[in-house]
């Protein structure tokens, strides 16, 4: 079976090979969540799943909707207070890949979650920061993964919410930072990685249902592309199963309730 | 100690308090929100880490005046459309806003259930909420030199939560995902538990809180009390709610016909 | 990962580390501290809050350079005489003491396990602690002018606790008093867990500590280990050994032979 | 049954009268802690008990030995970290009454616990601070059991580790400590409480067992006397047969070991 797939489902396969087993990874919800989860269901079933609700080696049964859901609590190996998983767990240095989505992000990996538009009057208001600045100083490194398009890829922040690499270089440990920063970027057309000196993103994995202009088209700045940008591995029919399933297995709740 | 939830909010939610209503996507005090909305309380400053349809709902009806937080959004739907009214439109009364981030804030409540004046944490440093938020401000570790951002503790004046059990002299059990509902009951001045049942004995397990009676203002016995969000143990989370509130809080006229509805004793 | 304890000391505890073999009555890690005898470490820094006839061995046998503390005793018995004779006589080897309060003690381990490079807490106002002990220091709150105390964060390098149980792949489980196990081993650089026994299946419960095995460096087999303390649900503290002690460390000669059969293998 | 008794048996009975039922107490080895445990054996039964190990609501079946026992883990209503029995507990400011052993103590009843002699050449090396100054600054009262003599009723103290009310007056309350300070000190003579006003200590009872001229010549300073200076009701049958039961009560561990 050689099976058609969405742009969407490769980018959460393509992240969640990047998760290796025994990684102890600081899960946001959305597409985070699906790509680690997919990652425990196949390469790596040793992964730790820490969700900032306080679950520790969290194993959901079924893909939780939000990060405090009940499948979350069930089969996780202890559950913390709020205030110790963001102290002893995050910022005290045990998180290995702190992994985020994102509404708007910059060439240095920088990004916003708080707003489009004015603070005061906003032309989108986004739900805001959440546990993403923290995550993002303190995981030893960060993954992200969105969708790219001239609206998400910008060349300024409406709000710098949570930095990446700042100003690029060295702008970033200047903050005392301890965390080495965003790592990789995951989109549905490629994967970025950051220029190991100045930390601008560079396109470095094209996947097989795009192109490389079709990322210069949805980049908000002129887009370095990488000598030896490959394309990436197409979904072998195991993970569009396995990523397929667990779609399919977020709560339906049929249940009906009045409002 | 224990009471009816009409009358712990009447005697323990005043007018212009700041008032946290905690729960992280679990246990959501939602019976308790309406209870407040229906007695008509006003000027409240809203707390909480992660605001949803509750305080969307809370501040549409007119409660709130300020709302403190770290996160607003109907989980996996969308945005809060009365809480955006009330902030870019000031319908039907203005809203200031206060933003922080989790680790911020979950540091302010341990700060505040500590009895310290502030929290300090490695954060902010870089990131633009600093020049939004003047309570935000930078300290110096007095050992290493190293910038540390410090922000106040929060003490609110009354904090409600829901839990799963009460015993008859009023201790609380909640069990699963804890979240914060420890620390915003110790902060708090006035505190206010809502449970889904009493019990003769409390039996903790693992990964439970306890809140002694001697903690909290008062208990108030309401079954399925968090609904639409869930109670380890007792009921799954009602998903559909929260994809039908998007259409009813875009629509000012849709939220008329909802909040009549409660206020008639929904 | 699961080691011999003989492995684990000579691998963890090096010449000159700071070390803190913790346990509040409960678990104190006796046989990790007769095996650092046993090992000849020398030039340790010890850090305990409650140092008891554990540390008086092993500054006896001439372990330690120094002591951080909150409360040194032999709990119901009295003094610690091998402490008094290195501190007051140098012998065999002088000891340094670095003196705090129980909640300044605590204080300090939770900011090293939050990675904050110190701690704040109201305290020591009034008192003559911080005239003896200059890592205690005052710093202002910058919001409300308060005069707090300021210690710095402790970050061993290596903590040792003894826990009830492991399970194959090295996850602890802790439960009764649970103490300051968890703060010690999260905020030191390397840390060794001694357990009383291997099961199949950890089975966390009320009020009970989980240390996943990727916060550990190591975990050993230790049965009876924590004796002459206790470990909940598995001996009671064997009093009468603190007792004896006191005769045994009054006197150097009658150390000297406790210690021969110690390192003998005892 | 009208027996005899022990001038330590009546100091601790006196003390168990001064805890009410309901009292949040934050209790200290030694005496206080057989105090304590009488008062909740006796007439205060919903007293709470909170130790320094992190036990709350602790009913302790037999009398412990330390404050870390399992005879105070196994029924406490809840166990924290030690962290958070200093953090959300006591600084929180949920004590209502911390009570106290002392070594040395002065007519403003500041107490010392560290040393006897010089700090670097101690006459007599006690064990130190413990948890002591922070439940005698957060407890909204303190309450002091300790011998009296010339040894330990000092004009002045070797070592201030515990402020009481430092230099009488309003001193305390200017440090910023929240709680009242020391309410009252309860010894083998008698029954002392602070002068409202100067914030001296004040001989307001005085057991059976001894004479307001004992405690003068057990006290290293000019020691005032109430004018309404009472007698202590003696114990009555029940108080010492539920003390000595207790005390009774105490591990004898019978178990031999080898050192």
């Amino acid at each position: 079976m050689n099976a058609s797939y969405a742009p969407g489902e490769m980018m959460t396969i393509a992240a969640s090979r990047l998760l290796k087993n025994g990684d102890v990874c600081f899960v946001g919800i959305g597409r985070p969540n699906a790509a680690a989860n997919l990652a425990r269901l196949t390469h790596a079933p040793e992964i730790v799943l820490v969700y900032e609700s306080g679950a520790i080696g969290a194993k959901p049964a079924t893909l939780p909707i939000s990060i405090g859901d009940d499948v979350i609590a069930e089969r996780a190996q202890t559950i913390v207070s709020i205030p110790e998983i963001f102290t002893y767990w995050l910022q005290g240095g045990r998180i290995g890949i702190g992994f985020l989505g994102a509404a708007q992000i910059d060439r240095f990996a920088n990004i916003n979650t708080t707003v489009i538009g004015s603070y005061a009057r906003p032309q989108s208001r986004l739900p805001g920061a959440g546990g993403a600045p923290e995550i993002a100083t303190h995981a030893r490194e960060v993954f992200v993964i969105m969708d790219q398009s001239l609206r998400s890829f910008v060349k300024k922040l409406d709000f710098l919410t949570t930095v990446g690499h700042l100003d690029g270089g060295d702008s970033r440990a200047r903050t005392g930072a301890r965390g080495a920063g965003p790592s990789v970027v995951i989109t549905q057309l490629g994967v970025l990685r950051p220029d190991p000196a100045s930390k601008e993103l560079v396109l470095t994995q094209i996947h097989p249902t795009a192109s490389v202009e079709d990322a210069r088209a949805a980049t908000g700045w002129e887009l370095r592309v990488a000598d030896d940008c490959r394309t990436t591995e197409p979904p072998t029919p195991d993970e569009l199963a396995a990523l397929r399933a667990l779609n399919a297995s977020r709560a339906a709740t049929p249940r009906s309730s009045r409002l | 100690m224990i009471v009816s939830l009409a009358e712990a909010i009447e005697e323990l939610v005043r007018d212009g308090d700041s008032v946290a209503l905690e729960g992280f996507t679990h246990l959501t005090p939602y019976a308790a929100g309406h209870e407040i909305i229906r007695r008509r309380k006003r000027r409240l400053t809203l707390v909480r880490m992660t605001p949803d349809v509750l305080y969307d709902q809370m501040i549409g009806a007119g409660c709130a005046r300020k709302m403190i937080f770290s996160w607003a959004g109907n989980p996996g739907v969308g945005s809060l459309h009365r809480f955006r009214d009330a902030f870019e439109n000031g319908w039907p009364v203005p809203l200031e806003i206060e933003e922080h981030s989790h680790a911020d804030m979950a540091a302010r409540y341990a700060a505040g259930a500590s009895g310290l004046p502030f929290a300090v944490l490695r954060g902010y440093l870089g990131g633009d909420l600093p020049r939004y938020n003047p309570t935000i401000k930078f300290i110096e570790c007095p050992f290493t030199g190293e910038r540390l951002a410090a922000t106040p503790a929060l003490n609110p004046d009354v904090a409600i939560v829901h839990a799963q059990q009460a015993d008859r002299k009023g201790n609380v059990l909640i069990w699963g995902i804890v979240g914060i509902q420890k620390e915003a009951v110790l902060s708090a001045k006035r505190s206010l538990v809502t449970v889904e049942e009493l019990v003769e004995e409390l039996e903790p397990r693992a990964n439970s809180v306890v809140l002694p009676a001697w903690t909290l203002s008062a208990v108030a016995v309401v079954p399925r009390g968090a609904l639409p969000s869930y109670a380890h143990g007792y009921y799954p989370r009602d998903n559909a709610y929260y994809e039908r509130w998007d259409a009813i809080s875009r629509d000012r006229d849709a939220f008329g016909r909802w909040l009549e509805e409660v206020v008639r004793g929904g």
